[in-house]
């Protein structure tokens, strides 16, 4: 299923997630970024994976955590990075921060700070295809923690109910902010949540993009030939805190900064050769990321920051400047 | 005159802007084959279909979440919620996402939604079916809220909030169901966040809104007839709210008088008389009067909550001793 | 399981029941009760046979159809009665009406009008029972259409990772307002959904009042076993509207009134006499119900109307009268 | 003298209330082992155990609705929700359960329910995450709602407020967590429904709560220096709100300004101004003015953010405008 293009593309977007998501940190932790970020670093197969399955006509909608998710669908890293600068050429002319990135034109529908709702919204945009009778497919990411959420329940339900075109993507990085995968999930795998609406579910390895992939795809066809919705939970870890500067004392011993977490990037190294990719692409694939992360930051810098004046700016229609 | 039913304006409101414009659907439980339970959405299923007219699990939170993603992606949904008190399981889809989704995608898209509700109280619903919450909604930048009164209103303003690209939520009065007024002939608009003085007078303003519209418009009659002369200005929209227009009114009579059926603190009655106080103080001749029930919660009994909202008796009593100020002064 | 006495006392509460919602039916007809109200006849097996199993100490929970499940777990017809008629001996003392009736002292939490509500309050009180030690367990009855709530959902959950003691009880009646069960559920039986927490479920008759006592006990048994939380699933038919007056024409005709519907006091009568009752104690089953509602409307015919001053009475502690 | 910080007074009081009273238990995301993300419950699940401070899953309707069900049955729950904005995800259970079964119960039980979550502005936090809706719980009765802005009056009032028989909403300031004041020796309660004059003038009266006490206090500092004395009055607890300390004050000074961090329309300052206006309009010497940030979502953008949010400067500024008038006049 995996051609050699293909499989560049995902080791290129997670070399770009990596490369935007350490910048952002050392960023931070330089005091360069205001308010909180939300790092995914350690989950660049679920965003990479899931998001080159989709078509360019499909959206996705994403959470607090969603740099790789918004990455992976085509958002301009630029206009991201200018984002967490808070100035005035980010996604949300630098107001909204960090957890609200969102490129429509690129069906990113938005990273969003309430946990649950990227999935009900999902399922709207979903709705909205069935309407107008495009072929659009709907995927909305969501934690483990977001998996408890009524608004989730409220959302698969009703997907199933109405047969809807989404994609329900669990990336479960074994935490939810404090407290590990347990304290939330009674059962063995979210996925199993699945019969519970009459639609399919499947665990995956969220660490090895090639299954992430292949599950996405498999599940976007199914809603594309309008047999309705698929649940997949992907298991990952998050290498970082919760949030920046999260001192992760509450982890466990296995999964703390400095333990041998295992790495998608590493993992999908490996598998290169097979697809035909040799160092020298690789070295040029991680140039390129580079490459983009310094635009991205140039970018950035040069931006102003908005005016004053954009307080009122976009709370109704026709207030934009 | 043929005449318009309350609830036959929203079942009109829904099937003229459904047949103008393709993007608009319905949402809501048993808004579909069943018609709705007052009746309200009776042949729209059939005209438009399943897929436009769809009802709902029980699951408010979710399918007005839904509903924001959809008008995120091209449509303009309008989804029922039975009751206002159960506007309390789907603030978040209102309040963070329908209301900040322009202002945190920096524009890229609006949220033209929305959402109705049979709010307020007068029928021995109970505490849990009877609730008057439009304030929550007036205090969130974002949306827009309107509490049409009469069926003709209902037309004009849930017509212009359908074409409206911000969300707008519609407060309806539940006892205003049956209310008729004549039926509009052709395209009935009426724009949102103007204010209508449905009475003139001289002798003081009579802000009101939605199901006491009706009440201050009889306590004026009395009041007529002792020879007081209440101007009722009734709101329509609250947010945006029309100011000026109440500004105007008390520029020439001096004299406020709120009225409404939600509860005192933090209400709309409160925004008005601030309003006024902080920038109109030189018209007011006398110290402004709120009316609006005991601070409880809506009484099942029938005497009680007769005694509990606004009455004509209640409202004219508090506008003699208004007046009576005014004359005492 | 069950013995004479506990049957006679299922069908003695089923025919109470019965009465009492017919005669509040009829009293509604005639424009005596104020308000709407929900009846659940046709309902009768699952409030009697559910309450039957629990014990004294234990607590339901319970919704807006709420009648037969308040007089199964030991609430007084008469001041059920009075509340119907508003009046100051009333549960309520009057201001709440049908859907707010509760006898805490039996461990009735209350009908609700919010529809889920009934099922994380229910947990709640397991809760407590855990947190104080006590045997007690709650059962939360609720609708087929409140499956679809969120907050089932979250409660569910939330029980299953406390391991609390709790029954959940669909009370599936064929409707949720004006729209039949598949407009609900997607699959074919919300009992599957236990799966989705880790729990058993269970699917019955619920016009066999038999079937739903030995579900109940054997759930509240685990329950208080510390073996946490079950999901009984209970089908039935709502014989009335969704309220009284409603004209029911959304109704599949086989659920029609005037049709021959399963009645759970006739299938339950076909077998009184496997538990030893016999006509004549069937009759003064029948007689003491119909006393037992005579008593109930006299009580709440000289019960005066709550003073006005009631307004103001139970909103905060200490402003009782 | 000691020192206590805001946030550990949260964790003072809850350790002495679980002390004191077995019923008392603590339930929310991230309470347990981990202490919390502002450190403000470490040491309690250690010392109290699973059963009493129980990490929830992210289900606020659930937990909460849960946490009214334990306190209908014996227990004396304290909730926390991380931030005030998610609130929008429990209204149901605090406004439909909570608020009214008591009265819909007849009396039957109360719901001694205690729910705290960290609130405002100031942090960069963004939209959804920056709010101040303690008018939406304001306008419910059977709600007590109370904004502590100082770590003894959080000891105190939390203390309160746990002991209380009914529900209480307590929106404690983000920006303040880290603030200090002395810390208390011995039992420390401060009664809810009292309002603090925090500094006395004679030229104003500056009525604020929660975050924007500090800078109030700021204001008022600058404005003594320009001769002019700001009694600035820390509301303390919005439900019930103390409008006997609010009209005493005002009295003596006959200027009243209102400065809060929520949006304007139907805020805690339209009650106080419409209230004064109404009841105490003799005492008005010139109009009553409201301080509030512009009709807007809170912006991530710092230097946005100061702008949009009240501020010594803007509040010695509208002092100074409404001083002026009274020169003037
Ligand atoms: C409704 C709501 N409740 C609580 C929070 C606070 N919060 C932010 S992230 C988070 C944990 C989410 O866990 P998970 O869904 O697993 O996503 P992850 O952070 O692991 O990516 C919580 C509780 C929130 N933002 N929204
Ligand atoms: C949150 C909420 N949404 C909607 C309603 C309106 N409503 C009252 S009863 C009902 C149907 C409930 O169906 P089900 O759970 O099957 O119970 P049944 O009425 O069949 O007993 C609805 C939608 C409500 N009371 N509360
Ligand atoms: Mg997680
Ligand atoms: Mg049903």
């Amino acid at each position: 299923m995996l051609d050699r293009d293909r499989a560049l593309a995902l080791h290129r977007m997670m070399l770009l997630i990596r490369g935007f998501e350490q910048k952002a940190s050392a960023l931070y932790r330089d005091g360069r970024l205001p308010g909180f970020i939300h790092l995914s670093i350690g989950q660049e197969a679920c965003a990479a994976g899931a998001c080159a399955a989709l078509e360019p006509g499909d959206w996705i909608t994403s959470t607090h955590r969603g740099h790789g998710h918004c990455l992976a669908k085509g958002a301009d890293p630029a206009r991201m990075m200018a984002e967490l600068f808070a100035r005035v050429d980010g996604y949300s002319k630098g107001r909204g921060g960090s957890m609200h990135i969102a490129d429509v034109a690129q069906g990113v529908l938005g990273a969003n700070g309430i946990v649950g709702q990227s999935v009900p919204l999902a399922v709207g945009a979903a709705y909205s295809a069935q309407v107008r009778g495009e072929r659009s497919v709907a995927l909305a990411f969501f934690g483990e923690g977001a998996s408890s959420a009524g608004a989730v329940h409220e959302a698969m339900n009703m997907a199933a109910l109405w047969r809807l075109p989404v994609v329900f993507f669990c990336e479960a990085n074994g935490y939810a902010e404090l407290t590990p995968y347990e304290v939330h999930v009674p059962i063995e795998s979210v996925a199993t949540r699945a019969a519970a609406y009459g639609f399919p579910g499947q665990l995956v390895d969220g660490n090895d993009v090639t299954q992430v992939y292949a599950a996405v795809h498999h599940a976007a066809a199914r809603a594309r030939a309008g047999e309705g919705p698929s649940l997949i939970e992907a298991r990952t870890l998050r290498w970082h805190g919760h949030y920046e500067g999260d001192p992760q004392s509450y982890k466990k011993a296995a999964d703390k900064p400095g333990s041998n977490l295992a790495d998608p990037i590493a993992i999908f190294g490996e598998k290169l050769r097979d697809f035909g990719i040799d160092a020298a692409t690789d070295a040029e694939a991680r140039a390129w990321a580079t490459a983009e992360i310094e635009r991205a930051i140039a970018f950035a810098e040069a931006s102003p920051e908005p005016a004053l004046s954009a307080i009122l700016e976009d709370v109704y229609a026709g207030e934009a400047a | 005159m043929p005449k318009l039913k309350y609830y036959q304006a929203l079942t009109r409101a829904l099937d003229e802007e459904m047949t103008r414009d393709p993007r608009v659907v319905l949402l809501g439980e048993d808004v579909g084959p069943s018609g709705g339970i007052f009746a309200q959405t009776r042949g729209l299923h059939g005209k438009f279909g399943p897929l436009r007219v769809r009802d709902t699990p029980i699951a408010e939170n979710g399918f007005v979440s839904a509903a924001v993603g959809a008008a995120m992606t091209g449509l303009r949904p309008v989804v029922e919620i039975g009751f206002g008190d159960f506007l309390t399981c789907c603030m978040d889809p209102l309040v963070n996402q329908a209301a900040k989704l322009r202002y945190m995608l920096g524009g890229q898209i609006g949220v033209p939604l929305v959402l109705y509700t049979f709010a307020g109280g007068g029928l021995s619903a109970g505490p849990q079916h009877s609730q008057s919450l439009e304030a929550w909604f007036a205090h969130v930048p974002g949306l827009k809220v309107i509490m049409p009164a009469t069926a003709d209103d209902l037309l004009g303003m849930m017509k212009s909030a359908i074409r409206d690209d911000d969300p707008v939520i519609v407060l309806l009065g539940k006892k205003l169901i049956g209310s008729t007024a004549e039926a509009p002939v052709g395209e009935h608009l009426v724009p949102l966040g103007q204010a209508l003085v449905r009475r003139s007078g001289r002798d003081l303003t009579l802000v009101t809104l939605g199901q006491m519209v009706p009440t201050a418009l009889k306590a004026a009659e009395q009041l007529a007839t002792e020879g007081i002369e209440a101007e009722v200005i009734d709101l329509r929209s609250v947010s945006p709210l029309d100011h000026a227009t109440v500004a105007g009114s008390l520029k020439r009579t001096g004299r406020l008088l709120v009225v409404q059926e939600a509860m005192g603190p933090c209400g709309i009655g409160a925004e008005v008389v601030s309003e006024m106080a902080q920038h109109h103080f030189a018209h007011l001749r006398a110290a402004p009067v709120r009316v609006s029930p005991p601070f409880a919660p809506s009484p099942f009994t029938p005497a009680l909550e007769a005694a509990y909202l606004p009455s004509p008796a209640s409202v004219a009593e508090a506008a003699r001793a208004l007046v009576g100020e005014r004359r005492a002064a």
